[in-house]
């Protein structure tokens, strides 16, 4: 069994762990959990130095490659009659996703330190969803790839039925059901290119090799993406987003904002833009369209809103309309901008999340209005969620920029098969959200933590705990590191990406498997 | 190459940003929380130590080149930041040309002199710690933003500069009126700097395009005083190149029949009016006031507002390839100069007079670039020339405003009066600053104003040169006007009368650019600053001495505001300036409410972008999209109750149902077979 | 001649059949319904044997007359359906009766006057076909039809048995149900009534 | 030696009845354990046997693979039920049905109901064919009215009504296609039919037929009061081996007599699908009583299932088979717990459940593996079933069934999460304490809920179907 | 043709099948008007009684070499005569707790 599989199996080991520790011992419960994501986390690591290794080589091979190359695969033949196989494999994005995953998790379960109440069946859930996720960013068979999707989405509903506020039922049940009936679109896509490839294999690499007819490429691509954008926050299929991220408990709505919503623009790129190509030509410029509709749409949103989580996910269906608009343009740097907002959208929503965990733990109230000044009794919170604020509206030094700057260019270098014009008219549109990012962040920052304390229980509250400020402090680290380096990022996932980019230029061109 | 004979710091001119940015680092995080007193030292020495590197770096670059060949711009040290793709990255680095160095010196100084400074004034504020660790970020990004090489990393400082003017003007966090006002500057600047990256996306694109056509030995002859020869198309070393200008002009109109490189120029242009706080976009200046005084000396006097006149002096060569763009330079900037010197008259808050009349001067920066012309480069010397002085007496102009305010607690200049006497060094100080920026001879301003009255004669603008000339009159006004009111006459407050003279760590610093802003004027600018970096360059060889059929005019121009003020608020005759005011009427009160600009601005945001974009889209979503979601879940339901009406229990109904469902496969099967 | 006879026989039979068939589903008093259906069966059993059935023809009067609608009479008795007048049933079920049966009639005939039945396999029934189909019944062979006989003698017991379990006076009824109102298909009051009686 | 399972069941059943006479009422406790002892043989010996092919009595009785499966689902289910129906008698729980006697008979009519519908599958010629069904339906009326209180009557009168229609028009249905072919042999009738506008006749007559055992709609309707009126075991005997019996008849009827027309069928039977899944689940939302709740779940089911029979694809019998036999073990284990619920509570409604999780963990846990395999929610057996069936659909060009399936399952997610919402988040009723668990009823909810779950994981049970049963159809389509 | 011939030429299959169909659909009738469900009972023996008639049919008209016709109808007369014995049980059980077995009563289970 290979190191992927143990990063797969490992959320999952714990859980079992927890299951087996009786459920009054919440405070050995806690320790479980983070010692199995501190686990994780190493791994990981362990993980990307061993890839690095491997794939470093073959950056000057992959410039002109149409084939994804995997590295550390795993293949055993699982429902062989169908061409089911159980294939794990990394390549950069994936390398990158599971980096973020592992972060936010740790943090995570940092972050809900002080879930008291059924604390056990909390953190199997919390782990199995983590499971699901770690899954469908390392496999490669699309059964398996479905498969840990749907294993991911579904925990959601009892963690925000359980643990949630507000109107959480309401929430968790649009949340679940917007999101299945969105991969209820891929399942249908996926049978159909199954079926069509005539390779009898679900094997991603395999169906790669296929060049699909082009109606075919034309009614699929739609459905794969839009099934995938429900995920990814697609405007008009963003509602669940704000209800399930504003009722879930701090940890779920990190996890949710920062990795699950990933998985959207991950599928989106991974399956609809590499494998139907066609398809992508043909739509590029409508789900272009939709998008920047999402990024302006979402800003605006984020302005008027009064709950800090509200605010939170509004800017989230923003930030994630940069990924999807990365990833309709259809060029390298649209899209390699799209993977690194993927990841720093996550830790800087993760962030978020986690903090406003920690202010909602100490006022008891997310309403925006009901705060301010805050700064001055917390002032590690303050900072960091200036840092976050900042890093959101594309601040230079932060990741944030280093993606949309990306997407920027990218939406406006345009590509062979779009109308130029168009596009450079929609990305100019888009850029226009850097002015309204910076009104709503800095509005709801400064009604938060500027200005005179008015109520004043708020002078007892105290500032950030040790593992507050460990978790928000490997958050902000990786923020600024991604941001000041971005060269480990860029060379991390460039590689990467050229094959769906070649892919694009030489359709249905047969190439050999490697 | 050309790598091998340089000196140590230029070969290492990284150090100059980088030491801040280290002490930022060290400070902020480890110091900070143990000893604020400590932290303020250490920052102060650190930008001691950068400034020191500053002069050094000046001495060698300007003594690297024999007498007569043309001072090319070198980029030591680059190293590949960001790379978008292939041939589009950014090579972060430094460069060294002349005004990079002008630059490079002014701020360090400056910056070193408002840290020492602030020890003294900001002592035993609670935020003491932080405010250095601020400062020397800012300080280090200011300095990234002088030597960057390619515009994006110039794009990248810009932001950064923002952010920590954003976070010193909002330094009194607690006081709304400061959060507004940070607020205010930061999107506003924003704004502009979305202009900014527009014309950077523009310019990187079509930069992009002709690379692929470039001659090899082209990019090479491009690249050769680039550290590693290799030039991206940020760079400006290959935005400024004729081959690529002769390309970018060869583009002609893209729409609204303006051209390309126009509209990118004009927008680059927009950022940099964000920055400088040209006309539309000035109004977060003013505000910006709101933060700690030796900040409004060193962010918004000294250095980050001269980032817009640096970045247009820094892309000079594209602007003059679009004519069209330097007019509009030009224009703007000669306007602002007036609109802000008329509204400086009125203004009774002293830093914010002292802030519009930077504008005014920004302003004259800004048209002295726009007069200038490829062949009648002048203006642009003349706009550095008076970019370094200024830097000097209009920071001295704040800190002494700050002593002044350290003594009576209150900006109003009504409240003053009368200290001459209880501050004399300062006064002093401050005399000479004001002399300086009237345009007296032999003072700094004298020299750096006439240069750009010149340059606008000689470029035949004779409009803007009337109208600089007219400004210069109004500045020596309203400048004296403040000088009068607050120093002369008797106190007007309790605090006024128990002022005395601020600590010698600020008066140091006082004293140190009073002697700057008196000598900084007889530096022979052109033999160091010119376009094409030629010393003793072709235009203004012949210009050493004072054109006095220029400097003639402004300094009588300036003599008659001197007269005009102390008529009106010389001491013991300040009831006379009321008459004028109460006779004036209502153009007084609109010039004093600022033409109601920011009435304007707030309608603008609050009224038309919250109440009829930003709440119309989130009830959309609730009501809309979202009653969709909801409107699919009632759907379900409500068939669900419907159909479930099906099941009567009446047992022959379901036999009706039976039978007529066997009818109806029949019929199905019917009409697929016949 | 003998054709015309039967063919005569035929329609007569037929006719009276439809009529009875008629009055069966439509009389309003139970035990005459029941007398009809005798008689619809013995018209069925005429057709046998003008089809050249007579074994069949004999159990048709055997099983079906003498036991089945006995067995309905029985039926009718024990659920004291002699004396009550069935009252008519709603225009509405009359109609949805009317237009199914019709709509099914229809369909019958359309069809099955488009298509000519012909011979497939060749051959003569024998004269007196119980020997034949005696054997068919016993033979275990491929023309046989053991095992199903096996199988009805099965379902048969089944019968029998269920009958008896379920009809027999034996254990506590719960009654008492009928006031209860049938709502949202929810039997919860149903299942407590029982619970208080097992306790 | 191939009827052997059969008669096994057929002795047992015999052996209950005697047994039943000499014992006293406490000593009938041993009966369940015997019918169990009697299935599991059977079961064994079909296991042994299959998947060996063979007839007997000249071809009235043949076996081959399929047949085995379905033998093996019905046997399976037939345990699995008499397993739960052992709580149904067992002293100890709390809510006693003082209808419920005569053990014995109980056993043996459900055992000859079983033995029907295994003659059914084995069946090649319609007269066995129509003599078994009615062995396997006509017992099932009797159970349904086992209970003799009102509703327990008035599900079997609605039964037995209907069923007597179905079962006439079937005959009629058949009638016709002995008289197109003049054969009564399955296989003769496949090979000599045409298309003659009878035989649509008779193919719509026993589509209604089959539709009835299958409850496609809108044959459907009697399902949902017989299924709440009955005794909870006989609800899921109906919910899992009259399904596989309809579904062992479509296979007898549509494959093997009119296999040749099997592409014109496609559309029909597509819409019929998309029609009974949509309806089963609409309806389900607003559903109050769990039973009936099921019985419309259990309608859905359906729906998905005969998506097995579009385009010609020989993917179709694996799938539909191994779906059947994930569908029985999947709903046996929710019924385990709802007999469970019922028998200590007394109550049958959905807002009953809340808080179960709180008070009995492990089966409120094995009740949601049930529901998301029932959903189709990975990695559990119900998905990969469907995965199959959806996989059939779309390979014959159906994808916008496919569609339509695959939201009907977030729908059916939609109710099927109001349980999961009642037992795991609502708050506990007052008072409420965990209650016990009878060992029948533990032993069979944990073995069904790892077998749920297994089934989804281990490849070998599907690869055994389809190694089996992937070519058998081939003969009968032409 | 006049009305005599008609009647005078011999019955085909396609007369008996008419025959067979109307007694069906009357049975069918009666299933679903019948208020009494022992009436519906009696409408259901027609319907097996017309089906049975059915296969004696063919069996003389199609396939007139072997009796399996009707075996078939001797088969369903049996059959015929077990479900009417487990309908009778149904209805009087339920006619001891319902004093009635009018099944348009019979709806205690609905939505």
């Amino acid at each position: 069994m290979g190191l992927l599989s143990w990063l797969i199996l490992l959320p999952f080991l714990t859980a079992l762990a927890v299951v087996c520790v009786p459920a009054r011992r919440w405070m050995m419960i806690r320790w479980i959990a983070l010692a199995g994501t501190g686990l994780h986390l190493i791994l990981t690591g362990i993980a990307t130095f061993r890839f690095w290794g491997l794939a470093m080589p073959d950056v000057a091979s992959m410039k002109t490659a149409t084939l994804m190359k995997l590295y550390l695969v795993e293949q055993v033949p699982w429902f062989q009659t169908l061409g089911i196989q159980y294939h794990v494999g990394v390549d950069g994005i994936s390398m990158a996703m599971v980096i973020l995953t592992s972060i936010i998790i740790f943090t995570g379960v940092l972050a809900s330190w002080n879930v008291k109440e059924r604390t056990k069946e909390f953190f199997v859930l919390l782990l199995t969803l983590v499971t699901g996720v770690f899954g469908v960013f390392l496999s490669f068979d699309l059964f398996l790839f479905f498969m840990f999707y749907e294993v991911a989405v579904l925990p959601m509903y009892l963690l925000i039925g359980i643990w949630g506020t507000g109107p959480k039922e309401y929430a968790a049940m649009k949340l679940t059901l917007m999101l299945l009936v969105g991969s209820a679109f891929i399942l249908v896509g996926i049978l159909a290119l199954y079926h069509a490839s005539g390779l009898h294999t679900f094997d991603l690499t395999r169906l790669a090799q296929v060049s699909y007819s082009t109606d075919l490429q034309y009614w699929v691509f739609p459905m794969l993406f839009v099934g995938f954008g429900v995920l990814g926050a697609l405007y008009p299929f963003h509602t669940w987003s704000p209800d399930g991220h504003a009722s879930a408990p701090t940890a779920v709505s990190m996890l949710h904002a920062g990795v699950l919503m990933k998985l959207g623009g991950y599928g989106a790129l991974r399956i609809a833009v590499y494998l139907l190509p066609d398809g992508a030509k043909d739509w590029g410029l409508f789900f272009m369209a939709l998008t920047t509709i999402n990024i302006l749409y979402g800003s605006f949103g984020a302005i008027v809103q009064k709950d800090l989580k509200y605010f939170t996910a509004y800017s989230s269906v923003s930030h994630c309309g940069f990924v999807l608009f990365g990833v309709a343009a259809l060029n390298l740097m649209g899209v390699k901008g799209a993977v690194i907002q993927m990841f720093s959208h996550g830790i800087m929503t993760g962030l978020f999340f986690g903090l406003i965990g920690m202010v909602y733990g100490r006022t008891h109230t997310r309403m925006i209005n009901e705060m301010g000044g805050l700064a001055k009794v917390m002032p590690w919170l303050a900072v960091c969620f200036y840092v976050g604020g900042l890093a959101s509206l594309g601040l230079p030094g932060f990741s944030g920029f280093v993606a949309e700057s990306h997407v920027f260019l990218g939406g406006f270098f345009g590509n062979p098969w779009t109308n130029a014009v168009a596009m450079k008219t929609l990305t100019v549109i888009a850029t226009l959200s850097i002015v309204v990012t910076a009104v709503y962040v800095l509005r709801g920052l400064a009604r938060v933590f500027q200005g005179p304390i008015e109520n004043h229980h708020f002078l007892e509250l105290t500032d950030a705990t040790l593992t507050e400020k460990i978790s928000t402090g490997v958050l902000v680290a990786t923020l600024a590191f991604a941001g000041i380096m971005p060269w480990f990022l860029i060379d991390l996932i460039e590689s990467s990406i050229m094959p769906i980019i070649n892919r694009l230029h030489a359709t249905g061109t047969m190439v050999a498997f490697y | 190459m050309m790598f091998q004979n340089l000196g140590f710091m230029l070969n290492h001119t990284w150090l100059i940003p980088a030491i801040p940015f280290f002490s930022f680092l060290l400070v902020g995080l480890f110091i900070r929380p143990r000893s604020p007193k400590l932290a303020g030292i250490v920052a102060t020495v650190a930008v001691f130590a950068a400034a020191c590197c500053a002069y050094v770096l000046a001495w060698e670059y300007f003594h690297l080149f024999p007498a007569g060949t043309e001072r090319h711009a070198l980029v030591p040290w680059n190293f590949e930041w960001l790379r978008y793709q292939e041939h589009l990255a950014v090579r972060a680095g430094v460069l060294v040309d002349p005004i990079s160095v002008l630059l490079m010196v002014v701020v360090t100084t400056v910056s070193a002199l408002v840290h020492l400074y602030s020890i003294g004034y900001m002592h035993g504020d609670q935020g003491y710690g932080r405010y250095f660790t601020w400062l020397n970020l800012f300080t280090f990004s200011m300095l990234g933003l002088v030597v960057a090489p390619n515009i994006l990393q110039m794009y990248v400082c810009w932001e950064l500069v923002g952010a920590s003017s954003f976070l010193l003007i909002g330094f009194y966090y607690e006081k709304p009126s400061a959060v507004a006002a940070s607020k205010k500057a930061f999107i506003v600047t924003r704004f502009a700097d979305l202009g900014f990256l527009l014309g950077v996306i523009i310019l990187g694109y079509y930069g992009y395009h002709f690379f692929g056509e470039l001659s090899p030995a082209l990019a090479q002859q491009m690249g050769q005083y680039t550290a590693g020869g290799v030039v991206d198309p940020f760079d400006f070393a290959y935005l400024t190149h004729p081959e690529v200008l002769s390309k970018f002009v060869g583009l002609g109109t893209g729409f609204l029949g303006v051209s390309l490189l126009t509209m990118a120029m004009v927008l680059v242009y927009m950022g940099a009016a964000g920055k400088s706080a040209m006309f539309p976009l000035h109004i977060w200046l003013p505000d910006a006031m709101e933060g700690p005084t030796p900040v409004s000396a060193l962010i918004h006097a000294a250095t980050m507002v001269v980032a817009g006149v640096y970045l247009v002096a820094r892309t000079f060569l594209v602007f003059a390839t679009s004519g069209d763009a330097l007019m509009v330079v030009a224009y703007i900037g000669a306007f602002t100069s007036l609109f802000a010197a008329v509204i400086g008259c009125t203004q009774d808050d002293i830093k914010r007079v002292l802030a519009f009349s930077t504008l005014s001067q920004l302003g004259y920066m800004m048209f002295a670039l726009g007069v200038a012309t490829m062949d009648h480069p002048l203006g642009y010397t003349a706009s550095m020339f008076h970019l370094f002085t200024h830097a000097f007496f209009k920071a001295l102009l704040f800190l002494g405003a700050g002593a002044l305010i350290h003594a009576v607690h209150s900006n109003e200049i009504w409240d003053m009066g009368g200290l001459a006497r209880k501050m004399p060094i300062t006064h002093a100080t401050v005399l000479i600053a004001t002399l300086a920026i009237a345009g007296i001879w032999p003072l700094a301003g004298f020299f750096s104003k006439d240069e750009i009255l010149v340059s606008a004669l000689e470029n035949q603008h004779y409009g803007i040169f009337g109208l600089g000339l007219l400004v210069a009159g109004i500045t020596a006004f309203y400048m004296f006007r403040i000088y009068f009111v607050s120093f002369w006459g008797k106190a007007r407050s309790k605090h006024a009368e128990h002022a005395h003279e601020a600590p010698l760590v600020m008066l140091i610093p006082l004293m140190i650019l009073a002697v700057l802003s008196v000598v900084a004027g007889w530096v022979p600018m052109g033999e160091f600053v010119s376009l094409g970096g030629a010393s003793h360059g072709a235009a203004e060889g012949a210009h050493h001495g004072i054109n006095w059929a220029v400097a003639g005019p402004s300094l009588f121009v300036a003599a008659i505001g001197i007269s005009v003020a102390w008529f009106l608020y010389g001491s013991g005759h300040e009831e006379r300036s009321k008459s004028v005011a109460s006779s004036l009427g209502g153009v007084y009160t609109t010039i004093k409410r600022k033409f109601y600009f920011d009435e304007l601005y707030l309608f603008i945001t609050h009224k038309v972008v919250f109440r009829f974009v930003a709440a119309p889209i989130a009830w959309f979503d609730r009501h809309v999209v979202d009653g969709g979601v909801n409107l699919s879940g009632w759907i379900t339901r409500t068939s669900s109750t419907a159909l479930s009406r099906l099941q009567t229990g009446q047992v022959q109904t379901y036999g009706a149902w039976f039978v007529g469902g066997s009818i109806g496969a029949l019929l199905v099967l019917w009409h697929l077979m016949f | 001649m003998t054709t015309t006879v039967l063919t005569a026989l035929f329609y007569v039979l037929a006719a009276c059949s439809v009529l009875l068939a008629l009055a069966v589903v439509t009389t309003r008093r139970i035990l005459r319904a029941a007398v009809y259906l005798m008689g619809v069966l013995l018209m069925s059993a005429g057709f046998f044997l003008l089809l050249g059935a007579e074994f069949l023809a004999g159990v048709q009067i055997l099983v079906y007359v003498g036991g089945i609608v006995v067995l309905l009479v029985f039926a009718v008795m024990l659920t004291r359906s002699v004396e009550l007048l069935e009252d008519e049933p709603s225009i509405g079920r009359k109609l949805l009766g009317y237009v199914v049966a019709a709509g099914f009639l229809i369909m019958n005939v359309a069809l099955l006057a488009t298509t000519e039945f012909r011979v497939l396999r060749e051959g003569t029934l024998p004269a007196g076909n119980t020997a034949a189909l005696g054997r068919k019944l016993l033979d275990y062979g491929p023309q046989g039809y053991a095992l199903p006989f096996e199988v009805l003698s099965i379902l048969l017991l089944t019968a029998m048995i269920g009958g008896i379990v379920i009809a027999r006076k034996t254990g506590p009824v719960a009654t008492g149900k009928l006031e209860q109102p049938g709502q949202g298909g929810s039997d919860r009051f149903g299942a407590q009534t029982t619970t208080i009686q097992g306790s | 030696m191939w009827m052997l399972p059969e008669l096994i069941i057929i002795g047992t059943a015999f052996i209950l009845l005697f047994t039943d006479l000499f014992l006293t009422e406490r000593r009938r406790i041993v009966l369940a354990p015997l019918a169990l002892f009697g299935i599991a043989a059977a079961t064994a010996v079909t296991l042994y046997l299959m998947p060996g092919q063979g007839e007997m009595l000249g071809g009235r009785f043949a076996v081959d693979s399929v047949s085995w499966w379905f033998k093996l689902v019905f046997l399976l289910s037939g345990l699995l039920t008499v397993a739960i129906s052992m709580d149904l008698f067992d002293s100890r729980v709390a809510v006693k049905d003082p209808n419920i006697r005569a053990r014995g008979e109980f056993y043996t009519i459900l055992l000859f109901s079983l033995a029907g519908a295994m003659y059914l599958i084995s069946a090649r010629d319609i007269v066995t064919l129509y003599v078994s069904l009615e062995l396997a339906t006509i017992p099932l009326y009797i159970l349904a009215a086992w209970k003799r209180d009102s509703l327990s009557g008035e599900a079997g009168l609605k039964y037995v009504i209907l069923g007597a229609l179905s079962s006439g028009l079937l005959l009629y249905g058949l009638g016709l296609m002995y008289g197109l072919t003049g054969e009564t042999h399955l296989d003769m009738i496949g090979r000599t039919m045409t298309p003659a506008p009878a035989f649509w006749l008779a193919a719509a007559m026993i589509t209604a037929g089959v539709g009835f055992k299958l409850t496609i709609v809108p044959f459907h309707m009697w399902a949902a009061e017989v299924y709440q009126g009955a005794p909870t075991p006989v609800t899921a005997y109906l919910s899992v081996a009259s399904k596989a019996a309809g579904l062992a008849l479509m296979f007898q009827l549509f494959y093997r007599a009119m296999g040749q027309f099997l592409d014109h069928w496609s559309l029909p039977i597509a819409l019929f699908a998309a029609l009974t899944m949509t309806l089963g689940n609409v309806v389900a939302v607003t559903q109050q009583n769990i039973k009936r709740f099921m019985a419309f779940s259990a309608i859905s089911q359906a729906g998905y299932l005969i998506m097995g029979f579009l385009g010609t694809s020989s993917e179709g019998v694996p799938a539909m088979l191994f779906y059947m036999l994930v569908y029985i073990v999947t709903n046996l284990a929710v019924f385990a717990v709802i007999m469970f619920y019922s028998n200590q509570t007394g109550r049958e409604d959905i807002k009953d459940y809340r808080g179960l999780a709180r008070v009995n963990p492990l089966v409120a846990l094995a009740m949601m593996v049930g529901l998301f395999s029932l959903a189709g929610i990975p990695p559990l057996s119900g998905f990969v079933g469907k995965f199959f069936l959806f996989s059939v659909a779309s390979k014959a060009g159906f994808h916008w069934l496919v569609a339509v399936a695959a939201v009907n399952s977030t729908i059916s997610l939609y109710y099927y999460l109001r349980i999961v919402r009642q037992m795991y988040i609502e708050p506990v009723g007052a008072g409420d304490q965990a209650l016990t668990v009878t060992p029948a009823l533990a032993i069979t909810i944990t073995v069904t809920s790892l077998s749920t779950v297994v089934m989804g994981i281990l490849p070998m049970f599907y690869e055994s179907v389809h190694a089996q049963t992937l070519t058998w159809f081939l003969p009968f389509i032409k | 043709m006049s009305f005599s011939e008609i009647f005078v030429q011999a019955p085909s299959a396609v007369h008996w099948l008419i025959l067979s169909s109307l007694l069906f659909s009357i049975g069918i009738y009666g299933i679903l008007t019948r208020r009494n469900a022992v009436g519906i009972l009696m409408s259901t023996e027609l319907l097996l009684n017309s089906a049975s008639l059915n296969f004696v049919v063919f069996n003389k008209f199609v396939a007139p070499s072997s009796v399996d016709g009707q075996v078939m109808s001797l088969f369903v007369i049996a059959v015929a005569a077990a479900e009417v014995v487990v309908g009778m049980a149904i209805f009087v059980a339920l006619f001891k707790c319902r004093k009635t077995v009018d099944v348009t009563q019979m709806n205690l289970m609905r939505n």
